[in-house]
């Protein structure tokens, strides 16, 4: 109910929707609604749960509103009050809840926050050691899932709605006969995702005794099916690995994006982040988040399609994924690793590496980790972890654990058997489980979805109704992980509470309520059916103290302490661990290319093709988005003769004409169009699995107004799936690559690709270092490297010192900001007196004078007017991004910022408001010379803001605190600001960007963001929603506002720790000494903007032996 | 050539001429008058309500104190409208038979809300939080005016954004202590219950106390007679409640965002 | 010395020749059909204006980098070439150049009308026009006032200010005309319309003494206040930190390049007049002459400003502003850059060194149709720069999507 | 040149004072064919010691405002004070509204940022100097007066063309109507007439 106040600046846009009392009132949610609560609701109905809100008002409709337009403010609202207020809520106060994000079967602890019963934000959650406060991209978009316009809102049988009992009852007809007893006889399959959640594993451990005829199978088409069979192989028994990249010095990542993908890559990206933070002072109290540049960790990888763990190498090998497993062994046999298999060839590039990285690797014996990929054989993964055996690292880097998932198998191959027995006719009941769409993602030459036609009943349980819901009869909708109890583990097995934070808006249900409803279960609500687990395991375990307290505690903090996959103490190598090898690497005939599968950095199997979200987040390091390519290096563009268009425009901003290829593989062949990325190895071709769904949802993955694929159909991206096989399904030789006469727009924000321009009349590089970069050897000469500006500016030793927060010219003995004042023109800095590097934190008034016309000495501070003084600011560590685009999504979702489609993207209009510049250095042509740097840019927050002087009816200005306000319901659209913003952060809405029709999406945008109408500039403002709130608190309570009490969305959702926000009028705030760094520099601070988001030069460390041995 | 025009003309055209300029004034003048009139406001106009709620009876003749039913106002940018069960709490004992009182019962029986109709309509993109009001001295009479003799309730303030931002500018003018927030009859220098007014506990920010529980230099203030005019005593408190200066009180950011 | 008017004309002769254009309304064929052309063009405007507003200003291609687009560019064409028109009129009228009577009147109304057309274009690229008024200030409710350190506040200024001043200009030059028209009347309404606008004026030594000197301190107001005009529309780029925007040759640049237009524009609109209405006596070839040599000069002016520009962004030493130059003249872009020196420096400066092409209806016009082209690709070029700023990643496209925007003003071209 | 008068009656015949409601005389109005005629003429009449008189031309003939003693033109003092309000109130205004109407840090600069309020205050100026300019013509001149009673003369349409008038009022202390017209007829006029109000 309460809180109005949501879109600004909206003349009259259609449904304006101010609050809840409004929302309930609009027509289309009385529809909507009847749709959504069917007649059975009742026998579900949880009278337990604490958090049945929008039921609660959901039955509060009253007669339709005033929805005339009036000059009059008088009468134009109403306003509804709960009839009973549930307890411990206050209106207008957000909560908080804990809770567990899934993704294919490995849990994330996050927190959910919630208005008025609407789960709005998830944040993580600080306890949980998959994401100790970080989130992914993927975690932070499942809140829109949540309200899809798209998703499943009732059961249905043969697509026609039916009522939950019916279906229920349905299945129960399969299970038990007519006296109730269960039919034994029946051959009964159940299809799930991976589990890892121990109620559900339970559930269906309780399922499988009632029905020991009954088999359970689970596939995941990107799960971690090599990493079990390798860590199987290695130590001859089930276990799971996890890795501690705090204590490594050096890592070797064999193909694996540890950075970017799989479970605990938030909480990995934090530890490596870690030790990637170098810091000349480190801040008291800080022990292990930063290091000295001699502490510095190294990283090296040797992969295909550049990652983003291949972006932050010191060290990257592009090298063709099926030459891993022969440099693995290379390296294994350089290390003197006992029974490793013999190395084969290698490339040149490859060999160069073995042995400087050999050496560097024995240099930190037992502080290393080599770790490979995903999509790397299990021989691979063998030889992984004998090299960290040899290396004595298991144990003190490396740890080996109990498994983590319910029950670890060969997914792949359990698929293939189900399959065959469908084929087979040996099924008559097929139950799907959801999290898993075999009808879409199985391995093609399978052919699930024929194989499923052949069981008589099959019945399926799914969010949407997608592939696999079209190839069954019978359709349960799946309840979303924020409406529904249950629980899961995260990658070290810690296991999360999955707490609802609201009623299931259509009245879903989980798989393990499912599970318990047709077969006659005690328990059929997701609450007691967690519980009931919870409480005989608490039992079981022998833990201390009251079940009771122990629950609510656990619900609380969102994770059951001490649950923890249990170490292997001594891990042992098994006797056979190097069987298995792989053959050697098969030559590449002239026209053949080695495919490689991945996931979608965003979408992932093709689950989340629906979230617009995910989708228009440009993909990281590729930095397209809306669609897939077939990723080539520069050398197989050339040969092929590829297009990389961007026609008379000259478009190398959101719009690009590309070729379209046919890329053949084992006999089929699919069309997509074709993208040069640099780094990718020659002979290799990369597709993101995940595009292409047919049956995604109408709104966005199948909505007609994004324009047709590459194929011609109403699909996002073209289905990689229909060339991936059972037997391939990472990466396989012999594909093929044709150039068609077709062209094709991509949307890609950013294929301009270097920091560096030639000059045409003399050929010399003109670097605008947008980036400042450089090695920590470099950095412990002189640690004030990035204070050099580029341009040639006589004022750069001032403009360094104007960037708020600056610790100027304070080093003398490094005299890199003094020596300018001669190398490029007089010194300016005569009036800064003080050398105590505390400058920065005072007026800065002072130092103006030379760079302005005007006094500044004026009436804008009057002494004492600034009361408690706070100056908001924010520092940005680019050796810690890794480039996740968590921080984006994580913006767009606090900020109500709109999705605007493939179209608009490609006219350069994303509405981004905090962006991931990708910079390389090298050239195209180099694959192995390229590095990556990232720079996330929101609003720089300028002191002397160029935007504000600009507009013409002060819409935008400053606050006293120092924040670059933005004034939607002021602005008329002249559009100046975002002309005279250097750093182009401004995004306008050119059009009517936000979807002021659908209603489920406004259940989920923050009430304490206007939501902008077309012709109004906007812009990330140091999400000043949460300083406000922050400081209301704090000055309710007389006390000044505590460092880190105020967390900006893209801050909290860093999984890396890469952003720090604060107020540097606190002397001990982290922002404060971050900014002190010598490494921080100002972009484009020599446009004396003085920007209050600064950022620390990325830092590298690159091996030196193996920079001399390339150059060789 | 004849005369074009008669005599007459010539008065009227120089007439129309100076009726330029003062037209536009006027119009101006007109406009500014208007946009600020009760009309355009909404000030003063009674606002229709499902249900007959006096405010005159509850609060100025029962004395129902404010936080009785606008529980967050402390707490929440929202006051608070109260759920049917708050009305409830008496109504099932008194007037439980009052055909006035039906829509409440019908709401409460049937779970439905009552939909009231909105009297402070402060437009959507401007963000106004009560707690922090309240918790700097802004007395709920000063916006809302005498509710305790309203019986319908009315606007009592234009709602303007000039109106918002005088008081940021100068928060003197309206502060009064913590302890006649919720006050309708405190005025400054007004003798309480007889007695002229002193400062009290309430008065001052987290009661005096420090987070340890020992008494802050403020203390000493208690029992003190508190400045009778309101200048001096508004700056007296605008000290004692560390309120900000008028630029950081009028950034844009603090409303809108 | 070449006589003002040819052919023996006399006091009578002009006001009739002058007079009959006006007061018998009888046009030519090729009138009508630029006037039926024109007001269909307007039709389109409309149209185009109506979806403007319903849809917002992402119908057109603007985006982020590249926020302003055409709509710009012609409010830039435009009010550069309404300057001439008050320039003409208040400067020759201060040096006393008797010949400026020959065009005058005609310059003037021209830019009024030109400035109507200029003025469109900042109201409809706006977000919200309906928010324009927010730009006066004016005592409101919610206390907020413009802000007068933008140029675009200052552009409001500086064209009201102009159109008003134009008009008024232009109106007390008409006074007397007025009467004689009222004089000279056909029939009774156009005698109690002209009777109406010419305030009574019976040319008494008095007010004749007064109106010389209020027409004479107008002319002396209006010069500067034309180079200011252009000057603060050139500061909606100079004052900008867009590389290559941000310079200080800009308003200097901008006046030359604003008279360089509007001398093509009167030109190029006087000769199909003078050819339709038989006006040769009157817009004699010398006076074509002296125009083309004006143009030369300004032209000259124009091409040293864009020699400038590359000059000083490479002598600046700045990254920005080179790089920035190297993108506009060889990158994607390069092309109107190329159009731009062809119609405004390469074709027109060469043309009009030769007398013969001074004084020939047909060569002067493809001149004048150069420069305004060229003036035009001018404005382009500049706006371009946009899409090259200083961050690298965001340098965007802007993609031209041509609305019937730029349409329909030969009306106003035609109605004088 | 014609020596021809025209002999000219009024419609009523001079008006001796018989029938107050009849047209009283205004003025005599003589027609000159060429400007040199009416300087001449103006001194000659100026001389003779009229001195309501004016002249009326279809363009400014300077020497006639001289000869009848016109002193230069006020309309400058008047555009400057225009002007000069014009600039100090546009300057104020933005100062006022920058620092004190709503003080906002606008980019860090100054409130009274006064190089950026320069161009405003030079347009307010040449705007109130412009108008006060307009205004200021017709409110010395008298303008707008539709009806005057010169254009009751049949010939006065020809002043905005190619005759030059004097005109001498009735209300002239010297005026009299035989004397005065004898007087007009020596100085070489086209047309003499007497029009009345």
């Amino acid at each position: 109910m309460p809180p109005e106040a949501n879109d600004a600046a909206a003349p009259n846009p259609p449904q304006l929707w101010r609050g809840l009392e409004e929302y309930m009132d609009s027509p289309a949610f009385h529809e909507a609604m009847a749709n959504e609560f069917p007649e059975d609701a009742a026998e579900w109905t949880d009278p337990v749960s604490r958090r049945n809100f929008l039921t609660v008002m959901g039955a509060g409709l009253a007669l339709a509103g005033a929805a005339g337009c009036t000059p009059r403010p008088a009468s134009m609202r109403k306003i509804v009050p709960y009839t009973r207020q549930p307890e411990q809520m206050v209106p207008g106060v957000p909560l908080f809840f804990a809770s567990a994000a899934p993704l294919a079967g490995y849990a994330t602890g996050v927190l959910v926050r919630s208005h008025e019963g609407r789960p709005v934000k998830v944040e993580g959650n600080p306890d949980h050691p998959s994401s100790l406060g970080g989130t992914s991209a993927i975690d932070q978009a499942s809140v829109l899932d949540l309200y899809d316009p798209d998703r499943s809102k009732t059961p249905t049988r043969s697509g026609t709605p039916v009522s939950l009992d019916e279906a229920v009852h349905a299945v129960r007809a399969q299970l038990f006969d007519a006296t109730g007893q269960p039919k034994q006889a029946v051959r009964l399959r159940v299809l799930s995702g991976a589990v890892t959640s121990p109620a559900l594993a339970d559930r269906v451990a309780a399922f499988l005794t009632q029905f020991p005829q009954a088999k359970w199978t689970q596939f995941e088409p990107c799960g971690q099916d090599n990493v079990r069979e390798g860590t199987r192989r290695a130590f001859g028994r089930d276990a799971a690995v996890n890795y501690d990249f705090k204590q490594a010095d050096v890592v070797l990542s064999l193909d694996a994006d540890f950075l970017g993908d799989g479970p605990g890559h938030v909480r990995y990206s934090r530890d490596f982040a870690a030790r990637r933070r170098v810091r000349d002072s480190i801040p008291a109290g800080a022990d292990g988040e930063y290091v000295k540049p001699e502490n510095m960790s190294r990283l090296y990888v040797a992969e295909c399609m550049p990652s983003q763990t291949g972006s932050a190498a010191d060290h990257r090998l592009p090298i063709l994924s099926g030459q891993v497993e022969a440099f693995a062994r290379a390296v294994a046999a350089k290390l003197g690793v006992a029974g490793a298999p013999a190395a084969g060839t290698l490339p040149d590039a490859a060999q160069k590496w073995i042995d400087p990285l050999v050496k560097d690797l024995q240099r930190v014996r037992g502080k290393s980790i080599v770790v490979a990929g995903d999509s790397q054989p299990p021989a691979v993964h063998a030889l992984a972890h004998a090299i960290n055996n040899h290396l004595g690292n298991l144990g003190t880097t490396v740890f080996v654990t109990a498994p983590v998932e319910a029950r670890p198998d060969g997914k792949m191959l359990a698929l293939a058997d189900l399959v065959r027995e469908m084929a087979a006719n040996a099924v008559d009941v097929l139950l799907v489980l959801g999290g898993t769409n075999p009808a879409y993602t199985a391995p093609v030459d399978l052919d699930c979805a024929g194989a499923v036609k052949n069981v008589p009943f099959r019945f399926h349980l799914g969010s949407h109704q997608d592939e696999t819901a079209g190839t069954c009869e019978w359709h349960i909708n799946e309840a979303h992980y924020l409406e529904t109890w249950g629980d899961g583990r995260g990658h070290d097995g810690t296991v999360a509470i999955q707490q609802p934070l609201i009623a299931p808006l259509y009245n879903g249900r989980s798989a393990a309520e499912v599970l318990a409803a047709v077969t006659l279960a005690g328990d059929t609500d997701g609450y007691d059916i967690v519980r009931a687990y919870w409480r005989k395991r608490f039992a079981d375990e022998k833990r201390a103290g009251v079940f009771e307290q122990f629950w609510q505690e656990t619900v609380r903090l969102g994770v059951v302490a001490n649950s923890a996959a249990p170490r292997v103490e001594k891990p042992t190598l098994a006797g056979g661990w190097a069987e298995g090898a792989s053959p050697a690497y098969p030559t590449l005939g002239a026209d053949e290319y080695e495919i490689n599968f991945r996931p979608d950095p965003t979408l992932f199997d093709g689950r989340f093709a629906n979230n617009g979200w995910l989708q228009e987040v440009p993909k990281p390091v590729t930095r397209i988005c809306w669609d897939n390519a077939a990723y080539v290096s520069a050398a197989t563009a050339k040969k092929l003769d590829l297009d990389k268009d961007f026609r008379w425009t000259g478009g190398e901003r959101g719009r690009t004409e590309v070729s379209v290829v046919t890329l053949t593989y084992q006999g089929r062949s699919i069309k997509l169009p074709v993208w040069l990325l640099p780094g990718h190895p020659d002979g290799a071709i990369t597709v993101h699995l995940g595009h292409g769904r047919e049956r995604a949802g109408a709104h966005v993955g199948n909505n007609p107004g994004q324009g047709p694929n590459a194929e011609g159909k109403q699909v996002r991206g073209s289905n990689a799936f229909a060339l991936r096989t059972a037997a391939t399904p990472a990466f396989g030789t012999g594909a093929k690559l044709a150039k068609t006469t077709d062209h094709y727009l991509l949307a890609c924000v950013q294929a301009n690709w270097v920091m560096t321009q030639v000059d045409p009349l003399n050929g010399t590089v003109i670097d605008r270092a947008p980036v400042r970069r450089g090695t920590n050897e470099q950095y412990k000469t002189n640690p004030w490297f990035a204070k050099i500006t580029p341009t040639a500016a006589g004022e750069t030793a001032l403009i360094s010192q104007n960037i708020p927060g600056q610790a100027g010219a304070r080093n003398p003995e490094s005299g890199t900001v003094r020596q300018r004042g001669t190398q490029y023109g007089p010194d300016h800095d005569h009036s800064n007196g003080n050398g105590n590097g505390h400058e920065g934190h005072g007026h800065h008034d002072d130092r103006l004078v030379p760079l302005t016309m005007y006094n500044p000495n004026d009436r804008l501070y009057p002494d004492g007017s600034r009361g408690p003084g706070r100056r908001w600011a924010m520092a940005i560590d680019l050796s810690a991004c890794t480039g996740c685009s968590s921080c984006m999504v994580a913006c767009q979702s606090e900020n109500n910022s709109p999705v605007v489609g493939k179209h608009e993207v490609t006219r350069g209009r994303d509405m981004y408001w905090i962006r991931i510049d990708r910079y390389y250095e090298g050239t195209p042509n180099e694959p192995d010379a390229t590095r990556t740097y990232f720079q996330p840019v929101p609003c720089q927050q300028c002191e002397k803001a160029p935007c504000e002087i600009v507009c013409p009816v002060a819409a935008t200005a400053h606050s006293a605190d120092g924040l670059n306000d933005m004034v939607y319901n002021r602005c008329v659209g002249t559009r100046y600001c975002s002309n005279n913003c250097p750093y182009k952060v401004r995004r306008f809405n050119f059009l009517s960007f936000q979807d002021w029709s659908t209603e489920s999406l406004k259940l989920g945008r923050n009430p304490d963001v206007s939501v902008r109408s077309r012709g109004v500039m906007e812009k990330c403002t140091y999400c000043v929603q949460r300083i406000r709130y922050g400081e209301i608190v704090a000055e309710r309570e007389h006390r000044p506002i505590r460092d880190g009490e105020v967390r900006t969305a893209c801050q909290t959702a860093c999984p890396s720790g890469a952003i720090v926000f604060g107020d540097l009028g606190d002397p001990a705030s982290l922002v404060g000494k971050w900014k002190a760094e010598p490494s921080n520099y100002g972009l484009l601070a020599e446009l004396n903007t003085m920007p209050r988001t600064t950022y620390l030069a990325s830092l590298r460390n690159p091996n030196q032996e193996l920079v001399d041995a390339l150059k060789r | 050539m004849p005369q074009i025009f008669p005599k007459a003309v010539n008065p009227l055209t120089r007439f129309l001429v100076l009726l330029l300029p003062m037209g536009f004034g006027a119009t101006g003048v007109g406009l500014a008058a208007f946009y600020r009139s009760s009309y355009a406001t909404g000030k003063e106009e009674v606002v229709p309500q499902p249900v007959a709620f006096s405010h005159a009876h509850h609060v100025g003749q029962l004395g129902i104190h404010c936080l009785y039913c606008h529980t967050s106002v402390e707490d929440s940018h929202f006051a608070n409208i109260p759920p049917t069960a708050t009305c409830i709490n008496c109504h099932q004992e008194m007037w439980h038979g009052a055909d006035m009182l039906q829509p409440v019962r019908d709401s409460f029986q049937k779970d439905k809300p009552i939909v009231w109709n909105r009297v402070h309509n402060v437009p959507h993109y401007a963000y106004f939080n009560h707690s922090i009001h309240v918790a700097k001295g802004v007395g709920c009479q000063s916006c809302h005016g005498n509710i305790d003799n309203m019986n319908l309730t009315f606007q009592s303030s234009t709602l303007l954004m000039e109106w918002c931002i005088n008081c940021h500018r100068n928060p003197q003018e309206q502060l009064r202590p913590q302890s006649e927030i919720f006050s309708m009859t405190w005025a400054p220098g007004r003798p309480v219950n007889g007695k002229a007014q002193v400062w009290v506990r309430e008065d001052l920010p987290n009661w005096g106390k420090n987070p340890d529980g020992t008494d802050t230099a403020h203390a000493s203030m208690i029992g003190q007679p508190r400045p009778t005019a309101q200048r001096e005593l508004g700056l007296k408190l605008k000290e004692l409640y560390d309120i900000r200066d008028g630029v950081t009180m009028t950034s844009c950011s603090m409303c809108h965002r | 010395m070449h006589p003002l008017v040819q052919n023996k004309h006399d006091l009578v002769s002009v006001g009739d020749a002058i007079g009959n254009v006006v007061l018998d309304g009888k046009h030519p064929r090729g009138w009508w059909i630029g006037f039926l052309a024109g007001f269909a063009m307007l039709q389109v405007l409309a149209i185009s204006v109506a979806w403007l507003f319903y849809m917002g200003v992402g119908i057109w291609g603007i985006n982020v980098p590249t926020a302003w687009g055409f709509a710009i560019i012609n409010f830039v064409w435009w009010i550069g070439i309404g300057h001439a028109g008050t320039l003409i009129s208040a400067i020759l009228l201060l040096l006393h150049q008797k010949w400026r009577t020959s065009i005058n009147r005609f310059s003037e109304a021209m830019t009024i009308f030109a400035v109507m057309c200029a003025g469109v274009f900042p109201l409809i690229h706006m977000g919200r026009p309906w928010f324009f008024y927010w730009l006066y200030p004016f005592p409101n409710i919610a206390g907020m006032y413009p802000q007068f350190r933008s140029p675009l506040t200052w552009d409001v200024f500086a064209v009201t200010t102009y159109f008003t001043i134009s008009l008024v200009f232009w109106y007390i030059g008409l006074i007397p005309d007025l009467a004689a028209l009222r004089d000279q009347a056909r029939n009774k309404w156009q005698r109690i319309g002209y009777g109406l606008l010419s305030l009574g004026w019976r040319g008494s030594a008095i007010h004749w003494r007064r109106y010389e000197k209020v027409y004479l301190l107008l002319g002396g107001l209006s010069t500067p206040l034309v180079l200011s005009v252009h000057t603060v529309v050139s500061f909606d780029f100079a004052v900008s930190i867009v590389p290559l925007w941000h310079a200080t040759i800009f308003p200097p640049f901008f006046v030359a390049g604003a008279i360089y237009s509007g001398f093509a524009m009167v030109v190029a609109l006087a000769i199909p007049i003078r050819h339709w209405y038989k006006l040769e006596d009157l817009f004699t070839d010398h006076h074509m002459d002296i125009m083309a040599k004006v143009m030369l000069a300004t032209g000259f002016l124009v091409t040293y400003g864009y020699f400038s520009e590359i000059w000083m962004a490479w002598y600046g030493h700045s990254l920005y502003e080179w790089g920035t130059t190297i993108e506009r003249v060889f990158g994607p872009y390069g092309w109107s850059y190329w159009a731009l020196i062809f119609f405004n420096c390469a074709f027109p400066l060469v043309a009009l060194w030769s007398r013969k092409v001074r004084r020939s209806e047909f060569w002067l016009e493809m001149v004048c149709i150069s420069v305004l082209i060229g003036m035009w690709f001018e404005r382009y070029v500049i706006v371009i720069t946009l899409t090259r700023d200083q961050v690298p990643t965001e340098m965007r496209e802007l993609l031209p999507k041509k609305q019937g925007g730029g349409g329909g003003h030969s009306i106003m071209e035609n109605a004088p | 040149m014609s020596t021809t008068i025209e002999p000219t009656t009024a419609p009523h015949g001079p008006g001796h004072g018989a029938d107050p409601d009849a047209p009283k005389l205004y003025a005599l109005l003589a027609g000159f064919g060429t400007a040199d005629d009416l300087v001449v003429a103006t001194r000659r009449a100026a001389a003779a010691g009229y001195t309501l008189m004016d002249t009326h031309t279809p363009y400014p003939v300077g020497d006639t405002a001289d000869a009848l003693g016109y002193p230069k033109s006020e309309m400058g003092a008047v555009m400057f004070i225009g002007g000069l309000t014009g600039a100090c109130s546009g300057f104020l205004m933005q100062y006022w509204n920058n620092a004190y109407g709503y003080s906002l840090n606008i980019g860090g600069r100054p409130y009274l940022s006064w190089l950026s309020f320069i161009p405003i205050t030079f347009e307010m100026m040449v705007l109130t100097a412009g108008l006060s300019g307009l205004f200021g013509l017709m409110a010395l001149c008298g303008l707008p007066r539709l009806n005057h009673p010169l254009f009751n003369s049949a010939n006065f349409d020809r002043a905005t063309r190619d005759r030059f008038f004097l005109s001498v009022e009735a209300a002239d202390p010297k005026f009299d109507l035989e004397a005065t017209r004898a007087f007009l007829t020596t100085l070489n006029p086209l047309t003499v007439e007497e029009v009345m109000e």
